[in-house]
């Protein structure tokens, strides 16, 4: 075959295929969008790659909680969704598609940091509300400033250091404690080391960090090393509950078990049955919420009767619910999700959000994006008690934690 | 110190037991199946399902488990590896072709079961062993003991009995055994299979102590090819040297420098031997005739 | 009861180096096929013992069509071929090589392959001597010794020897010769013995095939062939 | 084989004649090829992004995947260098494309580079690296090379994913450490070219991507079809081949790494011009290996074929078209256990290695060739290879001074070659002058070929010199000796079977070894000529051969005798004074044989030194000035044709006549070791 043939099929190829390419987007949602009170949700999340749980609960809590939030405000909410992949590419990708081609009033997601960090400046500069409802990184993923768009119903990363960084500095015996971090190696672990050690060394408390790898087959060596740092009070911020189990299982052959050891909401992701009681005799984790309140025993209850079982990411279908519940409030008072900036100020001046029976009075304000705020008193202290199955016990507030000890 | 060494070595173990995988095919047939971290999830997966679903005892599931994983190998061999292996040693086709079969096993089985690790449900020795005098998991030292015992038990097989001696007839002429009515495919499933059983005993082992999920391979599959890369792919001891000194490095450097660093210093002992003595530490030169 | 070879065509590639040979093979007779290097000699053993696919043509042994069967199914059948260059297990002991030959016999009559072995021992003794020697660091003629014996061991009824003289000496050429005598009348085994040394093949050789540029040019008795111009003309031009 | 007939005043005419105007038409061919391709491909490019011109928020998903597939073509060019040409399978071009990534984002934003000098930094840099992993893995070859470009591949990735300065997991730039987390747009001479992120905004980084694909692509293009490529050819058929065609494998295939790596690197900078931001988890393994998929799925070793697969495997990846089949699984097959796109690519990569060996493009020239194979006819230039042509290339065109006829040519003197316990040749001792035909002869295991090995630099005797014009050759390597002017065939012919004739014969011209690299990619004005002379001296050679109507054919579907000719042909088109063809009569019926004969005739007549190893005793005899018959590495006899053929101890040696008594015995036991072979 001739070069002259070679490349004229090559040219035919290519053509073809960014023909085609141009032709094929994504969209899963053909709503009509003329209805008032309506709008378009652009879901974005992994549907493939390694973490697809993310975007199963999303799309639960949507399936759950949608229909009932509709009907409460009475506004017609419609979703067409995306996959990033798992990647930074694929998340740039997805959000052009949902901006561009499916011509979204709203972004939700996508929930990891480092796709979200990817898209963020795109979304700014879209001017149209973007939705967190995921924990993410607050210095990468910005919900201040005068450009702001984005709300965020889960914590950021820095309140989160806030908070359990009161627990976790303070004194032991009278003694400043040596904290030691230990965190998944992504941008969301990352920061929260860095919040860390500019907390020690505001307040003179020596820090130690180690980062895990997701699926590591053990941590011993980092185990042996925050132990050599005379580690008392850990913090375990890791993205995975296998991962912890990972890390408490090498504590026990360390034999490290420190004064205090505090995890977050994630622990309850898969953790409890692949470690055992003896390992988290002690562990505590903290969040915004006590999953033993009657808000979070409304929706998981709802959960298990629909899909049989608990969400793998507790807080994801919460902050999903909250989410929807102020998006839906604010496109209702701007009268249409199309008009961007006035459901933008209905969101920051809303008046409460509510999920189930709980609600969260002014929650946003301008150049306040976040719905939790890093106060102690708010936030919750909880563990699991001796039985194999490891039921949640709620100890108190965090603040009642640094107060009483708990 | 003394904890670096211990743990080293007895992580160690989990490595030699996966690449004692590599290196059984690799003797016989001069391939690899690079889906062996994902013939580790299905292992873990079956016994799972045996166990949990089916209702056979743990030993029982993990037995017939073992046994349909080291089938499943022998069926790789005969379909992806065989017919990818035939314009002789620089035919490298057979490595492309189990590397998409890992692609589609972990898309299946993620698929399938998500990407969440779930608990296996037996087999875990839940315990905390002291050896000289440092601790370590009770299924860590299980599967270095597994490892030391399955690799003596291998050489023994294929110094003493008359398949090692086909075995080592086929490693060394294919062609000319062959020639003794013995057939070299069949030997090269064989040694599939029995590799396959290895390793998806080594993953039901492990999954044991971690859990399941489709992307238990992929960590163990670089520290077990480093491993059988260290140690020597045509030596049956190589995966038990490489084994102890990837894990030894990868320890020893974890502690100095922070466990992510283990890693990297592990895949750096790799090149550093590939490029210096590509046939491993404990490998034979293959002289190459003009 | 035979080996028939019915025009065959084989080679590599696209290219056929045999064409359109037809050879016959009894039990108990030797037959020479002689040739000059590059005739396709060794192409044609590989033929017939199954390590090359044939492009056309016919094996039949013992009645039985062969020419779809494995080299491996071939040899436990009892069609054994000793390749050129011997090709031991030089990492093996003399005894596992033999031991490994018997490998082919075992389901038909491993006992009598195993006295066969016995004898071919009593007439060589030497091999005994380096018994547990690693089959490597045999000299050549001991090599060649070990092949014919392990190829006994597998109680062949049909022996294909590839150039079995390759580098040895006239005189281990002429011993090799001999053994080969003695197998063709203890073990009753047809021996297709391909050669390039003419003269020491045909006097050993009942019948002889004379091949040239992968064809056979010449057959007869093997007196006859020997006594005849082709040989010349095959080896040293006209 | 054809006789030639043509007077030899004819050659003599030709030779003092230089091509001119005459080829003319032949040269503007080649470049009208050339133009168009490039017009092709600028026409394509524009194309694609002819979507974004007006910066609307509907192109840019559109935007970015044509800058993915652009990213993926010039990587997977380079990886073709590499794996489809040179066939080293190196799953470690993502490596590549990540550094090229991360090197030209950290010299925008923390070095604070222009754009071009941080993308000319970069480029050079990540030729360097491979120049490095080249120097120590070359060594390797086959599943060892890939093993060492995997491991690299996780190396890169996981110390991307640690490395601080880079902003590890956060990516580069991050908020958090440089206040953004996308880079500024690029800027050369004061114009900015905006990446496709934002709606509003015309993606200008377009264009710098499209005209660099198309100058990697017209350069790579020219690299490919020239003497350089065809080097990396002949490297991938056999290293020993190559090394007797004088290219200097070592330092080619570093070159070609080196220039696969830089062109991995572009791929990481178009990244960059798209996303303005990296992440260490988009450079995973998974990239390397649909690197390699797009190669081998257009078709590796084909010019065009690594462009066609990458385009086609970004399009598979990035758009949605497999979930059609995911979801025809879902509901016909499995709800839970069903493959998606990973999944999906996986079996793709199994299936083109099953059903397409040779890609998309293979296969297609392959039905191509079948289809119109048969019917081709050879298109010949006007006085090109005519009769009287041919002459002229076999008649080397300068003869230098020492090729008088009669002086000598090879000296061997006293060389010994061992094997293990084995001599292969024991003190030889042996000279061809210029002007004659030596013919070696012996039985099968004399050390024939051992002494063609011992010429070649295959093997370094054990002791005694090797000396062509009197410079010794022992210590040198294959391409050096091949440079100073000594070709040779092999016993088995080896050629390049699925390149055309012509091709085979033009890598035997000395610019295989001597052109260099950026010569052969920009390819200048005199390329053109060259390339036509080579066209022409190549035609000529066939023709001399024989072979004129078979040029376009497929080496490997040749036959026997045709394959033998055409080696000697590329043999000759290096114009060596000293040729060693190792069993060139084996597999040739007579006629051919005949043919051959006066070849040799011919070629000695114009004053070239021949080593003719061979068992055709009526060739040997009709050519052999001197005789050598060689039985256990020692000389037999030695003398014309007609003296060694009578010799008593030739004819038994040939014949296998019964020895007398003495030597090793094997009835009467002796101590071990003292065997002999």
């Amino acid at each position: 075959m001739s070069a002259r043939r070679l490349a004229k099929v090559g040219a035919l190829l290519l053509t073809a295929s960014v023909a085609t390419a141009c032709g094929s987007g994504s969209s899963e949602s053909s709503s009509s969008r003329d209805a008032a009170d309506s709008a378009v949700i652009g879901v974005i999340g992994p549907k493939t790659g390694p973490a697809p749980q993310f975007w199963t609960e999303t799309n639960r809590a949507i399936q759950l909680f949608a229909p009932k939030i509709e009907k409460q405000y009475g506004v017609h909410l419609t979703f067409t969704y995306a996959d990033d992949a798992g990647t930074p590419a694929g998340a740039s990708r997805a959000v052009q598609t949902v901006l561009n081609e499916d011509n979204v009033d709203a972004v939700m997601g996508p929930p990891q940091s480092a796709q979200a960090l990817q898209v963020a400046d795109v979304v700014g500069r879209a001017q149209r509300p973007w939705l967190l409802h995921s924990a993410s990184n607050a210095t990468l993923v910005p919900t201040a400033g005068d450009t702001n768009w984005a709300f965020r119903t889960a914590y950021n990363s820095d309140d989160l250091s806030d908070v359990s960084g009161q627990v976790l500095f303070a004194p032991i015996d009278g003694k400043d404690p040596v904290v030691g971090i230990i965190y998944s190696a992504d941008a969301f672990g990352q920061a929260a080391l860095e919040t860390f050690k500019t907390y020690g060394e505001q307040h003179g408390v020596q820090v130690v960090g180690e980062s895990m790898q997701t699926g590591a087959t053990d941590f011993n060596s980092g185990i042996s090393r925050l132990k050599a740092a005379g580690v008392d009070s850990l913090f375990i911020n890791m993205t995975s509950g296998a991962d912890i189990a990972t890390v408490t299982e090498s504590m026990a052959v360390d034999d490290f078990d420190p004064v205090r050891k505090y995890a977050t909401a994630n622990v309850l992701a898969d953790y409890r049955g692949l470690a055992s009681p003896s390992e988290w005799k002690g562990l505590y984790f903290i969040d915004p919420e006590n999953f033993n309140g009657s808000a979070y025993k409304a929706i998981l209850s709802a959960y298990k009767s629909r899909f049989g079982g608990v969400p793998d990411l507790y807080t994801t279908v919460f902050n999903t619910y909250a989410m929807l519940d102020a998006y839906a409030q604010a496109v209702k008072t701007a009268g249409s999700g199309d008009d961007y900036s006035a459901v933008r100020d209905a969101l920051e001046n809303l008046p409460a959000v509510h999920v189930e029976d709980q609600s969260y009075e002014k929650p946003f304000g301008p150049g306040d994006g976040e719905l939790d705020e890093p106060d102690a008193a708010d936030w919750y202290v909880m563990g699991f008690d001796d039985t194999p199955q490891g039921n949640i016990v709620t100890l108190g507030t965090v603040q009642h934690c640094i107060d009483k000890g708990c | 110190m003394m904890d670096v060494v211990v743990t080293g070595l007895v992580t160690g173990g989990l490595y030699a037991l996966i690449a004692q995988g590599f290196v059984l095919t690799y003797i016989t047939t001069n391939t690899l199946n690079f889906a062996i971290g994902e013939f580790m999830v299905v292992g873990a997966f079956l016994a799972m399902f045996l166990h949990g679903n089916v209702g056979l005892t743990g030993l029982l599931a993990i037995a017939v488990a073992v046994l349909v994983t080291g089938l499943l190998g022998g069926l790789t061999y005969r379909v992806l590896v065989l017919p990818f292996s035939t314009e002789g040693k620089h035919d490298t086709r057979w490595l492309l072709t189990t590397v998409g079969l890992s692609f589609v096993i972990v898309n299946l089985t993620t698929n399938a079961e998500g990407a969440n690790r779930q608990p296996l449900g037996f087999g875990n020795v839940d315990s905390i062993v002291t050896v000289l005098g440092e601790r370590v998991t009770g299924q860590q030292l299980l599967l270095a003991v597994v490892a030391v015992v399955v690799t003596v038990l291998l050489v023994v097989v294929i110094s003493r009995t008359r398949l090692g001696g086909d075995m080592r007839a086929v490693s060394e002429d294919a062609e000319t055994t062959a020639l003794m009515g013995i057939s070299p495919r069949r030997i090269g499933a064989l040694s599939y299979v029995v590799a396959m059983m290895l390793v998806g005993l080594g993953g039901i082992l492990w999954a044991a102590q971690t859990g399941v999920s489709p992307g238990l391979g992929p960590p163990l599959l670089i520290a077990a090819f480093s491993a059988g890369i260290i140690g020597g792919l045509t030596s049956l001891w190589g995966p038990l040297l490489g084994g102890a000194v990837y894990g030894l490095v990868t320890a020893a450097v974890g502690t100095a420098l922070g466990s992510l660093w283990g890693e990297v210093s592990g895949l750096l002992v790799v090149i550093a031997v590939l490029i210096v003595r590509p046939e491993g530490l404990l490998g034979r030169r293959v002289e190459i005739k003009v | 009861m035979t080996l028939q070879a019915r025009g065959l065509e084989a080679g590599y590639g696209r290219a056929a180096i045999l064409s359109s040979i037809d050879l016959t093979l009894e039990p108990g007779g030797i037959v020479a096929v002689i040739g000059s290097n590059g005739a396709g000699k060794s192409t044609l053993a590989r033929t017939l013992a199954g390590l090359l696919r044939l492009k056309q043509g016919e094996i039949e042994a013992d009645g039985v069509l062969v020419q779809d069967h494995s080299a491996e199914r071939r040899a436990r059948s009892g069609l054994i071929l000793v390749p050129e260059g011997r090709r031991l297990f030089g990492r093996q002991t003399v005894a596992e090589n033999i031991r490994i030959g018997g490998r082919a016999a075992s389901r038909r009559s491993p006992e009598r392959a195993r006295q066969n072995v016995e004898m071919l021992l009593d007439s060589f003794p030497v091999l005994r001597e380096r018994w547990n020697q690693k089959a490597g660091l045999l000299s050549g003629g001991e090599q060649q010794m070990v092949a014919l014996t392990r190829a006994v061991a597998s109680e062949p009824r049909y022996l294909l020897l590839d150039e079995p003289s390759l580098g040895l000496s006239p005189r281990l050429t002429q011993e090799v010769f001999r053994l080969v005598t003695l197998i063709a009348r203890e073990t009753g085994a047809g021996i297709l013995l391909i050669e390039q040394m003419a003269e020491q093949a045909l006097q050993i050789a009942d019948f002889a095939y004379v091949l040239e540029q992968g064809r056979i040019t010449a057959e007869g008795p093997s007196s006859e062939v020997g006594s005849s111009e082709a040989v010349r003309t095959a080896y040293l031009g006209k | 084989m054809k006789p030639t007939n043509s007077p030899r005043t004819t050659a003599q005419r030709w030779t003092g004649r230089r091509p001119g105007r005459r080829h003319a038409g032949l040269r503007i061919g080649a470049l009208q090829r050339d133009l168009l391709f490039l017009v092709a491909a600028a026409v394509v490019a524009a194309l694609a992004i002819l979507p974004g011109r007006t910066g609307e928020g509907t192109s840019i998903a559109t935007m970015q995947l044509v800058g993915q597939m652009a990213a993926m073509i010039v990587a997977a060019i380079g990886l073709n260098l590499v794996a489809g040409l040179t066939r080293l399978v190196s799953l470690g071009q993502g490596a590549f494309y990540a550094l090229g990534a991360y090197a030209f984002s950290y010299l925008l934003l923390d070095v604070g580079l222009p754009a071009l000098p941080a993308m000319l930094v970069t480029v050079l840099g990540c030729a360097g690296v491979g120049a490095v992993v080249a120097l120590g893995s070359l060594r390797l070859r086959g599943p060892e090379f890939t093993m060492i470009t995997l491991a690299l591949a996780v190396l890169v990735q996981q110390i991307l994913l640690r490395w601080p300065e880079l902003g590890a997991a956060s990516g580069y730039p991050n908020p958090l450490q440089h206040g953004t987390g996308l880079l500024d747009p690029v800027s050369v001479l004061g114009f900015e070219f905006d990446p496709p992120l934002t709606g509003g905004v015309v993606a200008t980084a377009m264009v710098p991507i499209a005209v660099i694909t198309v100058v990697a692509l017209v350069l790579y293009r020219n690299l490919c079809r020239s003497a350089w490529g065809r080097s990396l050819r002949a490297v991938g058929e056999s290293d020993m081949l190559a090394a007797h065609l004088g290219v200097n494998v070592f330092w080619r295939k570093t070159a070609a790494l080196a220039l696969s790596s830089a062109l991995g690197a572009v791929g990481g900078i178009f990244y960059v011009l798209i996303y303005a931001h990296v992440q260490p988890e988009s450079f995973d393994l998974f990239l390397s290996i649909s690197i390699l998929l797009a190669v081998l799925l257009g078709g590796g070793g084909t010019v065009l074929g690594p462009v066609i697969g990458s385009a086609v495997i970004v399009w598979l990846q990035q758009s949605q078209v497999l979930d059609g089949v995911t979801s025809f699984e879902q509901e016909h097959l499995s709800s839970s256990w069903y493959l998606s796109t990973p999944g999906l690519l996986g079996v793709l990569l199994i299936l083109v290695l099953f059903l397409m060996p040779q890609g998309i493009t293979g296969t297609l020239a392959k039905l191509w060739s079948h289809r119109a194979g048969q019917t081709t006819s050879v298109e010949t230039e006007p006085g090109i290879a005519g009769g009287g042509d041919e002459r002229r290339v076999v008649r080397l065109l300068e003869q230098p001074d020492q090729m008088r006829d009669g002086a000598q040519a090879l000296l061997l003197t006293d060389v010994t070659k061992r094997f293990g316990g084995l001599v292969a040749v024991d003190a030889l001792d042996l000279s061809v002058d210029y002007g004659s035909v030596h013919a070696i002869i012996g039985p099968n295991g004399a050390g024939k070929s051992t002494v063609a090995n011992l010429v070649t630099g295959v093997y370094r005797p054990g002791s005694g010199s090797v000396a062509f014009e009197g410079t010794e050759l022992s210590t040198r390597r294959p391409h050096d000796i091949a440079r100073l002017g000594v070709a040779r065939t092999f016993q088995t012919p080896q050629l390049f079977s699925s390149e055309t004739v012509l091709e085979n014969v033009k890598a035997g011209f000395a610019d295989t070894a001597s052109l260099p690299w950026w010569k052969a990619s920009l390819k200048p004005p005199g390329q053109y000529r060259r390339e036509a002379e080579l066209d022409r001296d190549a035609r000529a050679l066939l023709a001399r051969v024989g072979l004129a109507h078979d040029e376009r054919t497929l080496a490997g579907a040749l036959a026997y005798g045709k394959a033998r000719a055409l080696e000697i042909a590329r043999a000759l088109a290096r114009q060596p004074r000293l040729l060693i063809l190792d069993e060139p009569a084996a597999g040739l019926n007579s006629t051919e044989v005949a043919v051959l004969g006066e070849l040799l005739m011919e070629l000695r007549r114009d004053g070239m030194a021949l080593v003719v190893v061979e068992h055709h005793m009526d060739l040997v005899a009709s050519v052999a000035d001197v005789v050598t018959c060689m039985a256990e590495g020692r000389v037999l006899a030695r003398g014309t044709a007609a003296e060694v053929l009578a010799d008593q101890e030739v004819v038994a040696a040939y014949l296998g006549r019964p020895a007398e008594d003495g030597g090793e015995t094997l009835t009467d036991p002796r101590p071990a070791g003292g065997g002999q072979a």
